[in-house]
């Protein structure tokens, strides 16, 4: 099954005509006023469709994706749980759709109220001194973050301080998001066991050390086992410590960032808050701050005054945050999916966040275990898996000439999603496996029978496995070829002269 | 368990199987003095009916008003099929397309988006969005700077009527790179870029010049003028647009007389995404395919399978930072990937006419605004020449106490502009897309008059 | 055109392919003085921004109201994944799956809505639903009087606590039929079936035995003595449930001492149909397995496919009219497959525990709501026993205007008897479910005293 | 791809915990007072799952169906059309949704507004006197009409009026409402045009004729020709007229039932205004009555008082419908589905509705014209097609041994749902073809394109029709096993004792 693109359905004057305005000028009448020059002369290269055939196509391209709510999704690191219905319907509610972000305050405080909650209740299970919503993804809090630490010894006099410290192991974004900010990059290798390195930890802190960013539990799928040694070493080369929350999910409720020392973390509320992963986002990246760096947070944050029935919301303006790094999106960064990471937390409460971690780490090491038992060599057998953990395919591709990639494609073929693959770099053909406390251990069951099934396949045949995917829309797809010859979009359907 | 499928049973032959006797001992890796937590505060998980009645209970208190405010989200009606069909579980909790045979509905919806853009905009590429248009034209900035190699300066021209925010938000992320954003006023009378301003930065390094269109303030820009400057004078043109508005307005990819602007961004919310008190929005950007290679962000491409059908992939990932670390062209991962969903969705069902439409419509009716509030004694526009979907109005009285009293009529009319541009005392920027309706244009003309007349009546007493 | 995708080119070639000039030549069948149609009064096509907005207003004018009525409809919390799931296309636009292989989506469904429904009632089979509760005990009614060949009278026993509504679409359909109903009497004292009364017919020609459980007033019926009464006297028993009820009442299936009741019919409302006015709900309808061949409606089978697969397919469609025309069960086609989908969603998401919460959180609430009305000078309990979540009040006022007063005050406070039973003056129904929480029986009780103390005071005056 | 039964997915003590109350007293503390014989000790026989195994459970089944938001459905009778979404959309506000039946009409008043304005929408375009929407299916509006009919006669004293006249033509429900009211059935022929064969009419009336029950356009897809004549000769006879509003469609806002001189209509809300089939239903089967029948219609009925601002709406009681057959339903019948067609009617207005029967009538021309191209056999090859038009495959039954049955389920195969098959009952191996208006040309030539080509598969290899489908969740299912091995629940799920 595939689909024909949107274009294809297009014909001249077709319309949804419902969708549109009953009356509106032409485009000659609207435009009288306007010089020439600055008006539009071509087509606008959209389709022209009914109702029917956009809705027909969208609904029939929607089921040629894998998701959760069709397939076991264990894509490690990136958290893909059950997003419970309730947020979506209840962030939905026409009195927060139809809210303008620079409406009146007084006309705001429901959806403020909810933000002001949700800012209260990661503080809390963080550990931290204070939280602000407004980064729109994971990326975005670890910019905010580091742009704080520079801030923070900016504001000290403290200029020399420009140098971040990245484990090895680290996310890509980590990097990245230091020489956004104009820091420098020093990498910090990673120990046999996994941890941090902490004698190259040592040697590498120094006065121009800004701070370190560190994923605890670590990308490699285990706790550090020296995180208070580490924060202790940071902290006393006068480095402040950031922690990437993408591993969130692992510790929630369970330990705090704030107790292990950090002084900035981010929070992917998409993942540990189960607000929908979208086909590639909105994410969230709510951050939190220690004492330090409260003054430096990035607004707009939800202020309250009085309390109960005569509380009243506003906005935290530069006068409540004197430092702040300033604003960082438009307005309020990704509302409504603060919304849904707020109802999900109210459905919680507080012992169910600590389920979030303890189910999570359950079902990680079960299957772990389960993989063990079968021949599959994990990474890091002596330590406990985090929420997360990783398989080496490296025999299978030496003995079998198999690659992670022929495991993953076929994979599909068992309806399953395939985990992540190749990630952390560390590790040669890797399978970064993440379950989520959301899937039953009937599903971890059976992905063990795959992946034994598969490997059974390999011994027999490896071209079964090299020619995966065979039940998908699509066979397996030419990366390369796309890279090299660039096809971004439809060329039929660009706007010619009107 | 909310959301946790495990039984007792589940439990104790999971355990058995990973050979430990409780769910904490798989914590015993964690320093102890980590793993006493308190979370008091927060308070125990409420049922999905309890919540339920809280959020409706909440959406109820913010319900309401009549909106003219613009300035960066549009009130625009959203064909309910747009997000009955998004919120799809398919599209809603699937994750970036990583793995592409199965995730070929995203991944082939995002190449429709891209091209769609592209069509829109006159450019030759678009990306798979970005978080805002105001982070959008942050990354935007950046990318001129690598992709002007002929500038040293790091010097960008920042028209005053750019979005406020988009200004600051510009600042806040670029700055740390070392970029310099020198301020362009506008032209007191026209509220447009001042162009003997602009003219004195000629024959300087300037990396890029910002073009807003329409601008802040509504008005339209010389883009034709301000796109050649800047090519004649080295700098890459950043065009800064509403989607909806290039329905009716020159397109960037034919402003001047060349080849166009070089980036274009913008702020998505106009297409499909509903106003939401500020997000989830999407960052529109688009450039000529010169640039493709210092594009932030994920891109879709077309290929082939091994049978030769056409599929879709996520392309060009060696610019990205988690191929390339520190070398990335940005640090930005996520798109707003549901909320492209949403938008092409949108897009496909108005189509050109019901976009244009759209366009037209609101053009109209903040012009019949505009003429009924400028009936009322003491209101007036403060810049001449044309103006798209809104309009600034100076008030006779102070804006902030003004809006404060319509408010109350559950009226929001418009921004106060004072606490940006201190010139522009008992200035308000007010906005009537095509949602309006005549008898809305009424409402608030007759509450604005009575508003002003309460005043007047109240200062003479 | 809405909904209608013809371009003119279209419309041009498919006429000529056809062979005539223009549409309306197609209908030149047609008698000309038939043709010229005014629809004067239909206002012109509305814009879906127009009808969104009206919508919303309306909607809005009918929100809130803290609701205690029951009545066979009741307020239950609904997971919102019931709705998102069960408007999905491709349950929500397709049509009755009489190409099995392209529907086995919703037959499956179905085949285990039917399971859980025989679970719940303890039945053998269930039908794929009918209308609604009202409608079905018709059915009932009439698959009784072709099941009991052994009768001749048609004569069936209603007792006067089966749902008013109920007894009144029972005559409205049946009667033509030939049906006769027979009046049961409430004992006084405790509202449920008077067994002198139902004592003077044994030895007659009892065609069927309507069985309620809950009754209307929200009474227990001794529901073992009536079927066996019925068994006795060679009636059909006719069980009227309530489907949550069933989770903490003994089901039909085991009533009795022999086989349990023979038909079992009820309002499928309570499991995930939302009020919404009034309906659309669902009719319950099971049976045993000997009456099935009477079963009215539609009902799913599971059987195999060529290569031994399990699948789903319509079964025993010799019984309905499109195949035996005038000599089917019943005229009955459509079944309210919707709400079954949601239905069927609803009971998973709660589960055996989750509907044995919900009865017994419903069944708690209206025994405290009723205490703190009854706390109130002159308000009484009208009926002894025990009661499910309903419960009959009397005031010391008159019930009509007391609702009213009641209403101002935005809450809903139950049903006035009056219209329905002479005989109940004063007298209220009233119903808490589990949505309520102890501050809304509160409110009901705080608004109640005041209401009557108003009018004390009033009269007194 | 299958998917398995829900009850397959069950553990015990799993539950979606979110989703029930938070605080519930015990079985035991609320069944106190109940007599132990009343209460319940078996268990319930309800899966235990999570919520994330039902969300993806009906999610998989779900994608097992066709539907019209994924496949063009050419189903005959059924009307197929697009539903808009906006239906749904706003008959689903909280507003509409949670309020009671039995709610004071003074909070009310949005939601009767509809009903009314519904009401008299559907009376003009019918060409009524009145219109009442409690009906909750079609076949409950035929009972509904044939229920008034009867009560009309009785109310003149005329009391040996109850034969029915029926034409063999018609859809079952048509004979078997009239037994439902208690009526005799007397079929009438059609005459070799596809109309009613007006001679035998004529011999078939007299003083036992109640009335005469009509499709038109009939189901054989073509409209009556000599209605006036029928019209006269029955109310001559004494006798009223019927109109069974399946085929409305065919001429919605382009000939009125009222003017062709019936007395009663239903209309299928499902059909003619889009509310959605769900998979088998909700369907509504709203009545419209002239003047001889207005005071026997059913309630509620809506009534207003008052114009504009002033105007307010109450239910009508037996006071303003004195004859009325009384309430067929608890409630106000299918209420929200009543809101999706007002919604629906205001969307199209009084040139939509014209528009309909145009184009659904267009694209039926069409696609007989196109399918006799390519020498298909149509029934009434001398007629206009209606909105629907029957071929048959005898042809190809006798030369190639292939059933309509056999072309149905290819066509599956080709990503079309089958039109309807053997009916009506006088044409032999018939398709009932339907396109409806909402569907594009292109679509109409695909399919064209695959019956052809399903023609020549059958000329080549019969084999390839009697296999299919075979690109389905299941191959041909066997029907005739079912009703033999009545398997109507599945066994392990049913309650044991506790």
């Amino acid at each position: 099954m595939t689909e024909k693109l949107i274009f294809e359905y297009s014909r001249p004057g077709r319309q949804a005509r419902a969708q549109a305005p009953a009356h509106a000028p032409s485009r000659e009448q609207a435009m009288a006023n306007v010089p020439a020059a600055l008006r539009r002369t071509s087509v606008l290269g959209l389709p022209e469709v009914s109702e029917m055939d956009a809705v027909r196509h969208y609904t029939r391209l929607s089921q040629l994706n894998f998701s959760i709510d069709t397939h076991f999704y264990p894509l490690g690191s990136c958290t893909m749980k059950h997003n419970p219905r309730a947020c979506n319907t209840l962030a939905s509610l026409p009195g927060f759709l139809n809210r303008h972000p620079l409406a009146p305050v007084s006309h705001g405080q429901g959806f403020m109220a909810c933000l002001f909650d949700l800012q209260q209740m990661l503080t809390t299970v963080t550990g931290m001194a204070a939280v602000s919503l407004t980064p729109m993804a994971g990326a975005q809090g670890e910019f905010a973050g580091v742009a704080m630490i520079k801030a923070y010894h900016e504001s000290r006099g403290d200029t020399e301080r420009t140098e971040i410290l990245v484990p090895d192991a680290a996310h890509g974004t980590n990097p990245a998001t230091a020489v956004m900010c104009g820091c420098t990059v020093r990498e910090i290798p990673t120990d046999s066991d996994g941890d941090v390195d902490v004698a190259a930890l040592k040697q590498a802190v120094g006065p121009r050390t800004a701070g370190i960013m560190l994923t605890n539990p670590s990308t490699l799928g285990v706790f550090e086992q020296d995180i208070l040694e580490i924060a202790r070493i940071v902290h006393e080369a006068g480095g402040l410590l950031y922690y990437d929350g993408a591993n969130l999910n692992a510790i929630l409720g369970k330990v705090r960032p704030g107790d292990m020392g950090f002084d900035v973390i981010h929070m992917n509320l998409h993942k540990t808050f189960s607000t929908p992963h979208g086909g590639g986002g909105p994410g969230s990246g709510a951050i939190g701050v220690g004492k330090r760096l409260r003054d430096f947070m990035p607004i707009p944050v939800v202020g309250k005054d009085g309390e109960d029935d005569g509380a009243r919301y506003r906005w935290l303006t530069e006068h409540d945050v004197p430092h702040t790094i300033g604003r960082l999106s438009a307005f309020m960064g990704n509302a409504g999916v603060l919304l849904r990471a707020y109802v999900y937390a109210r459905l919680l409460g507080a012992e169910g966040m600590t389920r979030v971690a303890e189910f999570a780490t359950l079902n990680s090491n079960y299957l772990m275990a389960r993989l063990r038992e079968h021949g599959f060599d994990v990474a890091f057998p002596e330590r406990r898996a985090s929420h997360e953990f990783i398989v080496t395919l490296k025999r299978q591709k030496q003995q079998l000439d198999v690659t992670a990639t022929d495991f993953a494609k076929r994979l599909l073929d068992y309806g399953f999603h395939a985990p992540t693959i190749y990630f952390p770099l560390l590790v040669p053909e890797c399978f970064l496996i993440e379950p989520t406390e959301s899937e039953s251990r009937e599903t971890l069951d059976g992905f063990v029978a795959a992946m034994v099934a598969i490997w059974a396949e390999a011994r027999d045949d490896a071209q079964i496995l090299k020619n995966a995917p065979v039940s998908l829309p699509v066979r397996r797809l030419d990366e390369v070829a796309a890279a090299k010859n660039l096809d971004l979009r439809a060329q039929s359907a660009i706007a010619a002269d009107a | 368990m909310p959301f946790i499928p495990h039984t007792d049973d589940d439990i104790q032959t999971m355990l058995t199987a990973v050979g430990v006797a409780a769910i904490d001992d798989l914590f015993d890796e964690i320093d102890p003095s980590l793993r006493n937590v308190s979370l008091d505060g927060i308070p125990e998980g409420a049922s999905e009916q309890a919540i339920t009645r809280l959020m409706h209970e909440r959406a109820a208190r913010d319900a309401g008003g009549l909106c003219f405010i613009g300035a960066g989200a549009y009130e625009h009606h959203v064909p309910a099929a747009v997000w009955e069909v998004a919120t799809r579980g398919e599209f809603y909790s699937a994750y970036t397309p990583y793995q592409p045979e199965a995730s070929q509905g995203t991944l082939q919806l995002v190449y429709e988006y891209q091209t769609m853009m592209c069509g829109l905009t006159g450019m030759d590429v678009a990306n798979a969005s970005l978080y805002d248009g105001a982070s959008a034209l942050a990354e935007a900035v950046l990318m001129a700077v690598r992709a002007n190699r002929k500038s040293r300066s790091n010097r960008v021209l920042m028209p005053a009527g750019v979005h406020p925010f988009y200004r600051e938000v510009a600042h806040n992320i670029c700055a740390n790179q070392g970029v310099v954003f020198e301020a362009l006023e506008y032209e007191p009378a026209s509220g447009t870029v001042d162009l003997n301003a602009l003219e004195r930065w000629a024959g300087e390094d300037v990396t890029a010049l910002v073009i807003p269109q329409p601008n802040f303030f509504g008005g339209l820009e010389d883009v034709n003028t301000l796109t050649d400057w800047a090519h004649t004078n080295g700098a890459i043109a950043i065009g800064v647009i509403n989607p909806v508005a290039l329905a009716l307005l020159a397109e960037p990819g034919r402003w001047g007389s060349g080849e166009g602007a070089d980036i274009v961004v913008g702020e998505g919310q106009p297409l499909g995404a509903p106003m939401a008190g500020g997000g989830p929005y999407f960052g529109i950007l688009c450039c000529r395919k010169k640039h493709v290679r210092q594009m932030p962000g994920r891109v879709v491409g077309r290929t082939q399978d091994i049978e030769g059908r056409d599929g879709y992939v996520l392309t060009l990932q060696p610019r990205e930072q988690h191929i390339r670390r520190s070398k990335a062209t940005s640090n930005i991962c996520t798109n707003q990937g549901l909320l492209v969903t949403a938008a092409t969705i949108h897009m496909s069902l108005l189509g050109p006419q019901g976009l244009e439409s759209v366009a037209a419509a609101s053009v109209a009716n903040t012009q019949a605004l505009v003429e009924r509030l400028t009936a009322i004694d003491g209101v007036e526009r403060v810049f001449d020449g044309p103006c798209f979907h809104e309009c600034v109005l100076r008030l006779p009285a102070a804006a902030d106490a003004v809006l404060e009293a319509l408010a109350e009529k559950d009226i929001f009319g418009g921004l106060a502009l004072r606490p940006f541009f201190g010139s522009l005392e008992n200035c308000v920027l007010v906005c009537a897309t095509e949602t309006k309706t005549d008898a809305d244009l009424d409402a608030y003309a007759r509450a604005l008059s009575d508003v002003l007349d309460a005043r007047a009546a109240a200062s003479v007493a």
